[in-house]
């Protein structure tokens, strides 16, 4: 099964390819739809099939490198069409092909009757491929074509409609500012390659063999430099911190959209990667920190962000960035099978909450055209009651709200508590652990406060619509609520793979499966980590209870907040915002973070640009060849009125330049 | 005793002033007697030269100087009598339809 | 078959002198160039067949020309791996540019394919050229049909812009060509072969000057920062056969000039002028995104795109090693084609709106789909995205000069890869996205079969050298490593090698600094 | 010292005379000033032992030449001219003619007569006779050039004919 | 005391003997034959100049008429030069004269004279054959330049050029006079030996004397600060003799002045090595500068022949052999470049010369593509771009610079060229960049103007593309 690894990639390839040349002529939703979707499935079932025998195998025989085909040999530079299997990436594929099989099958009702049906699925299909390549490459190479690639669909689905400004202008902000992050990505990939190369004679990008020369590299220094690179290159894919001011923007493509790269699996690529690497990254411990203050820095910045947004999507958008905070928090503090376990459950329910935002949407969006009203389909002030509407929506919706507000029993609450509980925990950061778990602890709890705050204002309360309109609400079709209703299993039950020691313990021991998955890949890791682990807090399981109780009751007094303020005293909200209005707009205008970097990027740059084309370009440079040529011009304009006409003036001339030469021969 | 020299000067002084004729007159025909004041300080240079050396070249020099002269002389001023007739002059500032 | 080379670069002087006594009958003279130029192409396919990948010259003829005087100058061809995908660069780009005006030049159609063939002689006379003498009259020869074409076929302002192109790449080629002379004299009797040339020992002093004199030559037609304020002019007036061919070759005249010439003849220069070459580069690079950004003409955008790309190329060049010189190689071809796309498309919009401003424009996603798809294409290549053509050779340069001495400029030089897609995303955005608002892109055609046909070979192209470049570096390596021992000789005997390999210990715990003192030119 | 006295008196008249060709303002008088400075010339020529020469200057030069320029003159009813706004022209010559002045005096009285000295001494023209020295040269070892001559006038002849005829 | 005849060796005179005789014959003709067409007097006078030209012997050196000739391969290929240059003006001249109603016979005959007179110049080993031959040439140009006598442009020329030539002929013999006073010789050969002396080479005298020769030959050849003259002569003049004063008397002016200087005044090669590099410099500037800005194509033409010839002085300086050669072989191109442009210069012009602005060229590329694309031809190769005569002349001039060592020379040659480039281009901007004001429809391609246009052509690229046999006949022509 393993050998036949490529073909996860190529059918959506193959589903892309179709569709995408022939789509237009196919015309039919349903086959191209059925295409699509298909070849994300067919995908699914490979990478069930190769995890099966992954399980089959015995740990250490779960690492395989498949070589496709050379790719680019220059040198001693060397990269191959490779992927890699082993544990992370498997789990990587299962959930991108998974839940992009859930996503491509919603797609199907959600997208239905949209002018370009098939370029939304090609361009889907052409994701879900970039996506496998990046978490399949076996080295970074090819995990830089699916890393760019990613941003290339991510920008394309964004820019899906393109006659709006505002799409456009979102489009090629995640661009561009993915770009940043890849210039990062990439000088990273350099400082590592050339550091590896000509100190250690070692010259590769490829994942395996750099593991195993990991040895060579120094504690900091060069490492230091290369692994921040590489987290400026995550920071801008899982719009961290400072590069994360796209996300929210990126709401501007279809929901589905949302739901699969924006939230389930491109975004996680920064956190993947650092897990692909942990055995680099974790030798710098200063690296290690940053990632740490700055995931913990965006939970909580996305999450004050998050309480104030009125559109239900963008509220879900800081709340997906605050979770990726999480992750990268987990990765920082060494914490990495935690990391890519949240990433896994936060694929399940923020996908299935993106998606039912989106059912709600959808229905919203039917019951104003139905109304011939222009209200805004997505903000939620205009929703409200729906649950009775919508059940299965709401149902599934709350599931998933549950699980990410971290309520116990739900995935959510296994994977952020492993999490805060490894931030404490974890050996690294010295005093800053316990910082790392209060804004992480916070976090939580604004999590739960605005999660609960878009439930009771979607389905809660009365309903705020148009009138007319609400008639026409009712519940999506099928085809939406499958998907829904998958993932809102998954995202109740998904986190008993990876039970919590103490509690797997309190049933009979069972295991902590997802680290034992995992525990290969990062073994390396925290080998390295040990050596300079200082001693972190106790591994006391009483501590662990506590902190785990007080998690689950920050969550809850999250939830009790946004009841209170949102479904008991409704004037609350309003008071609040009368009160600390500064506060208030501060936080509604996501603490003007986009304004600052107009102000201090793109305003400069463009008057830069200006200036040099304009002042510098136009009046320096080719002033100067002008000039030149004004003053090769002018002299001719004034040397020939040297040609007088006159013969006694031309004599003159004559006489003159005798005499200059003889004097000059004479005198010299 | 004369020397070479006093001839030397003579002429040197002949041909500046020939030069400065030409530099300064307006009318072509007294331009064209200062050029032949001009051959005329070179023929005393030849001729002078001719006698200290002891040599006859300078002399035969001289002969066909005055023939080019002559030559000159004659086409020079049927030149003049052309441009004349078109233009009814000979001042050199007249001779400036041609200029920049 | 030893005559393939002259073959090919003559034909197209045979298509000129039958399209001289053709009747001016316009689709007969278009279908002749067309045909001279595909047979050309066919032709020069066969090179890349019977091409071993080994670094000598292969396909040479040598053939006494002039011989007067103290001179003796031959007739002297011959292609490595180096100039051999130029050359076929060139061959393949033709047709294309002669398709692509198949329908906007409408007057004076004879002389307008004599000049693209008369061209074509040149470009591929100088590629192929070993001769310092014989490259200089095909670089020469080059100018003058490139002048008609923009002066005659151009825009409004194509005489300044002609005259422009003409007399800047004149100043400096012929300085380069009074440092030919001093270069032939300072060999001592012979004749103009340039591995002759090689290896010749001159001391730095002249090296100095010969270097700047060769690359001030280069260096305007790269064009490099501060040189480079023609390129501009002559993109936007050309007709866009004038502004493919300008792109996707011309340009590479000058970069092919440094690794053919500036670096190998003189090492010891090439060696103490690397920093800055590679400012300048590093400057075009940002300044020509930065200009690019705020440009509101899209011919001009791409032109200044031109001006960064090339700093890559240049940047990889410079390295001297067998990454950057093999991504500055690919790059150029890269640039090739998916500059010239630019400009075939930009062509595309202005026949049918005759405008360029990007203002005019707006929405055409909606009207013109397939226009759409292969321009994002194209953009993409153009940024460099990868699984594209631009991604490897842009990620060879940045990679080769990352291990060379240049590692501080090509993290600077990185910074284009971000701006290149803010310029190109823009511009993009600008042009296809948003409303369509303007009544007269309402009525847009989308693309048209012959307009589909230039591009698809562009296309298919951009993403072969994408996802499967091995066999064009392949066919480079063992020139390129030729070349930079040639272009290394004098500095390895010179340099005292630093210890290599200084031994790795672990590291203690703890944070120690960037180990000092790595052997930077450890190679 | 009387040979320098005559050659003062003879040098003086024809530079002043040349003065006179430049500053006079009626042509004519220029014309017959300059015939002045021709004769002084053709006396220093005897002064300096040839006398075919002289008179040669004064059959061709003062003869010929100067008759053809006065005719031309009268022909053409040649005005006085007028002297007008020609001061900075004469400044500009004079300052010409000064330094043209200073340099060739200043080198000619540095330089000695350094070329081979030939035979032809005075007495030996004496004794042959300075005509029939001129014919021999001119025949012998000139020939080429005196056929040229010939060339040269008869281009000027049909030149000055073609120029100045009133209807070809 | 005998009489003894020199060795009248009339080899060494033979194609200036036929040609004068020739000459003399049309006169005649001319005067028995009562015929308004004067064609037949052009086509016997080409006859004679073909005669002549097989009577240019190769590959001897013979000294004839006590030194005062000599013929050897450098008069030869001079000689070349001129019949080359007479024959086509030749041909452009009765289509012109008849256009201009001064058909008058007796021009043929002096422009043979003309001839006759360079050729002298060329082949002269006496400054007295030298200033004889030059003032033949001077005397018939005086006249040619004002031929057509009913027009007060051309009696300008004339006029100006007899003026001003005259004022240079003073110079040209106070040099001969001091350079014969401080050697005693007038003989080319004898003041080389001469000069070995050291008191004579270090004579100011001698030095004095090579710099007024200088400046007479500089007059010929145009050279800045003696190049005031060109630009209103060659404008004044009839066409055909503007192409003929700016190929002939160049080439003739650079003959004799190689001659002299190179073979008679080897002592003081620094000094005018140093004095040519200057009068280079000087004259290429000034001729391309100037000449950027003017409209009138002839004048502009007028200050392009002044830049030439300071390119052929930049070889000059260098005195070494591709130098040298490669004056004589860019002299060579220059005649075919220079007068092939006059000669469309010729056909293009209107009555009284008119229409011979740059802006008339306004489309000619359009009206009359083929006169255009030879127009053009000769432009790019005046431009000195490949593949063209005119590259390789300039070529081996800027090498034969380079070669001596004078780099700086070589530069601000080449930077004048690429100056240069521009007012070529204008000609070919208006050419084929700009649209037609009117037709050309006057434009009459007499056979004989073809003629010399297709010589012309062929002239330039033959010599551009297989540049070898000229080149070596050039550097076998080394005086």
């Amino acid at each position: 099964m393993f050998d036949n690894v490529w073909l996860i990639p190529l059918f959506p390839l193959l589903g892309f390819l179709i569709n995408g040349l022939f789509g237009k002529k196919i015309k039919n939703e349903a086959v191209i739809g059925g295409i699509g979707t298909l070849a994300i499935f067919g995908s699914f079932l490979v990478s069930c099939g190769i995890l099966m025998e992954m399980i089959s195998r015995t740990p250490e025989n779960r690492v395989f490198e498949k070589v496709l085909f050379p790719w680019i040999h220059c040198g001693n530079f060397k990269a191959d069409m490779a992927f890699l299997l082993d544990p992370l990436s498997v789990v990587m594929i299962m959930v991108v092909t998974g839940v992009g099989s859930l996503i491509h099958l919603y797609s199907i009702g959600y997208m239905h009757g949209e002018e370009g049906f098939y370029r939304f699925f090609s361009y889907l299909n052409l994701f879900c491929m970039s996506m496998l390549l990046l978490v399949l490459g076996s080295n970074m190479l090819v995990m830089f074509i699916g890393w760019e690639g990613v941003g290339l669909c991510s920008y394309l689905l964004i820019g899906y409609y393109f006659h709006k400004k505002s799409a456009g202008d979102a489009a090629k902000k995640a661009f561009v500012m993915n770009r940043v992050g890849d210039f990062g990505f990439l000088v990273g990939l350099f400082t590592l390659y050339w550091w590896l190369g000509d100190n250690a004679n070692v010259w590769t990008i490829n994942f395996m063999e750099i593991k195993k020369a990991a040895h060579l590299l120094p504690y900091g220094g060069v490492v230091t430099v290369a692994t921040l690179c590489f987290f400026v290159g995550a920071t801008g894919k899982s719009a961290q911190i400072p590069l994360f001011t796209w996300l929210p923007d990126a709401m501007e493509g279809p929901t589905p959209v949302s739901a699969l790269i924006h939230a389930a699996t491109m975004v996680t690529a920064g956190v993947y990667m650092i897990g692909r690497m942990s055995f680099v990254f974790i030798k710098s411990p200063d690296t290690m920190m940053v990632i740490a203050v700055v995931g913990a820095a965006t939970a909580i910045f996305a999450a004050t962000i998050g309480t104030a947004q009125n559109d239900i999507k963008r509220v879900l958008a800081y709340s997906t960035v605050s979770q990726l905070g999480f992750m990268f928090l987990a990765m920082g503090t060494g914490a990495f099978a935690a990391g890519i376990f949240h990433l896994m459950t936060h694929a399940f329910f923020k996908a299935c909450l993106f998606l039912g935002s989106g059912s709600v949407i959808h229905a919203m969006h039917y019951a104003l055209h139905h109304a011939h009203s222009h209200d805004d389909a997505q903000d939620m002030r205009n929703m409200g009651g729906l649950r009775k509407s919508m059940p299965i929506t709401f149902i599934t919706f709350l599931v998933s709200t549950i699980a990410i507000a971290g309520i116990p029993g739900f995935s959510g609450f296994f994977s952020k508590d492993e999490i805060l509980w490894q931030a404490f925990s974890n050996p690294y950061h010295g005093n800053l652990n316990i910082v790392l778990w209060g804004i992480g602890a916070i976090a939580a709890c604004f999590t739960a406060f605005y999660m609960f705050r878009l439930v009771f204002m979607t389905f809660y309360g009365d309903c705020r619509i148009n009138a007319k309109a609400k008639g026409h609400l009712h519940e999506s079709p099928l085809v939406i609520t499958i998907p829904l209703m998958v993932l809102g299993f998954l995202a109740a039950v998904g986190g008993y793979i990876g039970l919590p020691k103490l509690i797997g313990e309190l049933f009979g021991g069972i295991p902590n499966y997802f680290e034992l998955w995992l525990e290969p890949v990062f073994e390396q890791a925290q080998e390295y980590g040990h050596h300079y682990a200082a001693s972190g807090a106790p591994h006391n399981a009483a501590l662990e209870w506590g902190l785990m109780g007080g998690s689950v009751v920050i969550a809850l007094v999250g939830i009790t907040i946004a009841f209170t303020m949102y479904i008991k005293n409704r004037d609350l909200p309003g008071k609040f915002t009368s009160t600390f209005p500064a506060l208030h707009r501060a936080v509604y205008n996501k603490w003007y973070i986009d304004e600052l970097y107009d102000f201090l990027f793109v305003n400069p740059c463009k008057s830069l640009g200006n200036f040099l084309w304009k002042g510098f370009d136009v009046l320096v440079v080719d002033g100067i060849v002008n000039g030149v040529a004004a003053v090769v011009k002018g002299g001719s304009g004034a040397f020939r009125y040297t040609a007088t006409g006159y013969v006694h003036n031309y004599a003159f001339v004559m006489a003159a330049g005798t005499v200059a030469i003889l004097g000059y021969y004479i005198f010299r | 005793m004369l020397s070479l020299h006093h001839y030397l000067i003579l002429s040197g002084i002949l041909f500046s002033i020939g030069a400065l004729g030409v530099l300064i007159r307006r009318n072509a025909i007294v331009i064209f007697m200062c050029i032949e004041l001009m051959l005329n300080a070179v023929n005393l240079t030849f001729i002078a030269f001719s006698r200290y050396l002891g040599n006859i070249d300078g002399q035969i020099f001289v002969f066909f100087v005055m023939t080019v002269a002559a030559a000159e002389a004659a086409v020079g001023l049927a030149l003049m009598i052309a441009f004349y007739k078109n233009r009814g002059s000979i001042d050199v500032e007249d001779i400036n339809l041609m200029k920049l | 078959m030893d005559y393939i080379l002259s073959l090919i670069t003559f034909i197209p002087l045979a298509g000129v002198l039958l399209l001289l006594v053709m009747p001016r009958n316009n689709a007969l003279l278009r279908g002749v160039a067309l045909a001279v130029s595909l047979i050309t192409f066919i032709a020069s396919i066969s090179l890349i067949c019977e091409f071993k990948s080994i670094a000598d010259y292969q396909f040479v003829e040598n053939i006494p020309w002039i011989a007067a005087g103290s001179f003796r100058m031959n007739y002297h061809v011959g292609i490595d791996g180096i100039s051999l995908w130029l050359v076929i660069l060139t061959t393949f780009i033709m047709p294309i540019a002669i398709l692509s005006t198949w329908t906007a030049v409408e007057e004076k159609v004879k002389e307008y394919m004599i000049c693209l063939l008369l061209l074509q002689v040149g470009m591929l006379g100088a590629f192929i050229s070993l001769d310092l003498f014989l490259f200089y009259i095909f670089w020469e020869l080059m100018l003058i049909p490139m002048y008609f074409i923009i002066g005659i076929w151009g825009g409004k302002n194509r005489i300044y812009a002609a005259v422009k192109f003409f007399i800047y790449t004149m100043v400096g080629s012929l300085l380069m060509l009074v440092a030919i002379m001093y270069l032939y004299f300072k060999a001592g009797a012979g004749d103009f072969d340039i591995s002759r040339f090689y290896g010749l020992g001159l001391d730095p002093g002249t090296q100095t000057w010969l270097f700047l004199a060769f690359a001030l030559a280069f260096a305007i037609k790269v064009p490099m920062f501060p040189f480079h304020t023609w390129l501009p002019d002559a993109h936007t007036e050309a007709p866009t056969a004038g502004s493919v061919i300008l792109a996707a070759v011309l340009l590479k005249m000058g970069t092919y000039g440094f690794v053919r010439f500036a670096m190998p003849l003189f090492p010891d220069a090439t060696a103490r002028f690397t920093p800055l070459i590679a400012t300048l580069s590093v400057i075009g690079i940002v300044y020509a995104s930065l200009v690019a950004m705020m440009q509101e003409d899209v011919k001009k955008l791409v032109a200044y795109s031109s001006v960064a790309h090339l700093g890559f190329v240049m940047i990889g060049l410079f390295a001297l090693n067998q990454q950057g010189i093999a991504g500055g190689m690919l790059q150029m071809i890269n640039h090739g084609i998916s500059t010239g796309a630019l400009f075939l498309i930009v062509g595309f919009i202005y026949e049918r709106r005759h405008t360029r401003l990007i203002s005019d424009f707006g929405g055409l996603s909606k009207q013109m789909p397939i226009f759409a798809t292969i321009f994002m294409i194209v953009t993409f290549s153009s940024v460099g995205l990868p699984g594209t053509n631009g991604f490897v050779g842009e990620f060879l340069v940045l990679l080769g000069g990352f291990e060379s001495k240049l590692r501080l400029w090509t993290i600077l030089a990185s910074s284009g890869v971000i701006l290149s897609a803010v310029y190109m995303l823009w511009m993009f955005q600008r042009v296809m996205f948003g409303e369509l608002s303007n009544p007269k892109n309402q009525v847009l055609k989308d693309l048209n079969g012959r307009e589909i046909a230039i591009m698809t070979p562009l296309i298919i192209m951009i993403f072969v050298m994408g996802i499967y470049p091995k066999p064009f570096i392949d066919k480079m390596t063992p020139s390129i490593e030729k070349l930079i021992v040639q272009s290394k000789q004098k500095q390895v005997a010179s340099v005292v090698l630093p210890p290599m390999n200084m031994a790795i210990q672990e590291m203690p715990a703890g944070h120690p600094a960037l180990p000092t003192g790595h052997p930077v030119e450890a190679k | 010292m009387p040979e320098i006295l005559f050659f003062s008196l003879v040098a003086g008249v024809a530079i002043i005379s040349s003065i006179l060709v430049v500053a006079m303002r009626n042509p004519i008088n220029c014309a017959l000033s300059l015939i002045m400075s021709f004769f002084c010339m053709a006396t220093l020529y005897v002064m300096l032992d040839a006398p075919f020469m002289a008179a040669t200057q004064v059959i061709v030069y003062a003869g010929a030449i100067m008759v053809l320029i006065v005719f031309v003159i009268m022909l053409l009813n040649m005005r006085t001219e007028t002297s007008k706004n020609y001061v900075h022209g004469v400044l500009v010559g004079c300052i010409v003619a000064v330094l043209t002045l200073f340099v060739i005096s200043g080198f000619l009285t540095k330089s000695p007569l350094t070329g081979a000295t030939g035979s032809m001494t005075p007495e030996l023209i004496t004794k042959v006779g300075h005509t029939e020295l001129i014919g021999r040269a001119m025949f012998s070892q000139f020939l080429l050039p005196f056929e040229i001559t010939s060339i040269l006038l008869l281009v000027a002849i049909v030149g000055s004919v073609i120029l100045a005829k009133r209807k070809l | 005391m005998e009489l003894a005849l020199p060795q009248m060796n009339f080899l060494t005179i033979m194609p200036e003997t036929v040609l004068s005789v020739v000459a003399m014959a049309l006169l005649l003709v001319n005067v028995l034959v009562k015929s308004k067409e004067k064609a037949y007097l052009g086509y016997l006078s080409l006859a004679g100049l073909v005669g002549a030209l097989f009577t240019i012997p190769w590959g001897q050196k013979i000294s004839g008429f006590e030194e005062m000739v000599l013929q050897d391969n450098f008069s030869s290929f001079f000689s070349v030069i001129f019949i080359l240059c007479a024959v086509m003006t030749i041909l452009i001249c009765d289509g012109y004269f008849k256009k201009e109603g001064c058909n008058h016979g007796e021009l043929y005959p002096l422009i043979l004279f003309a001839t006759v007179g360079m050729m002298f110049m060329a082949k002269a080993t006496d400054l007295m054959t030298v200033f004889l031959g030059l003032e033949i040439l001077s005397v018939a140009l005086y006249v040619l330049a004002g031929f057509n006598r009913d027009n007060v442009k051309s009696n300008e020329a004339g006029l100006k050029y007899f003026l001003l030539g005259a004022f240079s002929t003073g110079f040209l013999l106070y040099g001969m006079a001091l350079i014969y006073g401080a050697t005693g010789t007038t003989k080319i050969a004898k003041i080389a030996l001469a000069a070995q002396n050291g008191a004579v080479s270090g004579n100011m005298m001698f030095l004095v004397g090579m710099l007024l020769m200088a400046t007479g030959f500089s007059f010929k050849i145009a050279a800045a600060p003696f190049h005031m003259w060109t630009p209103d002569v060659y404008e004044g003049a009839p066409t055909p003799i503007t192409a003929f004063m700016s190929a002939g008397p160049k080439a003739a002016g650079f003959a004799a002045f190689l001659r002299v200087f190179i073979i008679a005044l080897p002592s003081l090669t620094v000094q005018w090595s140093d004095l040519l590099w200057i009068l280079a410099v000087l004259t290429m500037t000034t001729g391309n500068i100037i000449a950027l800005s003017q409209d009138n194509i002839k004048r502009m033409l007028a200050y392009s022949s002044i830049a030439h010839a300071g390119y052929a002085l930049v070889g000059f300086t260098a005195h070494n052999a591709s130098g040298v050669s490669g004056i004589l072989f860019y002299l060579l191109s220059y005649t075919f470049m220079n007068i092939g442009a006059f000669a469309i210069i010729t056909i293009i012009g209107k009555k009284g010369e008119a229409n011979n602005n740059v802006q008339d060229y306004a489309g000619l590329g359009v009206k009359r593509p083929v006169l255009a694309l030879c127009l053009a031809i000769f432009l790019f190769s005046l431009a000195g771009i490949p593949p063209t005569a005119g590259f390789i002349g300039k070529f081996y001039l800027f090498a034969g610079a380079v070669q001596q060592g004078y780099i700086w020379l070589a530069i601000i040659g080449v930077l004048n060229s690429a100056a240069s480039v521009y007012y070529y281009l204008r000609v070919m901007v208006y050419m084929y960049m700009k649209t037609p004001e009117e037709d050309f429809n006057w434009v009459k391609l007499t056979p004989a103007v073809a003629l010399c246009i297709i010589i012309a052509v062929a002239g330039v690229l033959i010599p551009g593309i297989i540049p070898n046999s000229v080149l070596n006949l050039a550097a076998i022509s080394l005086p």
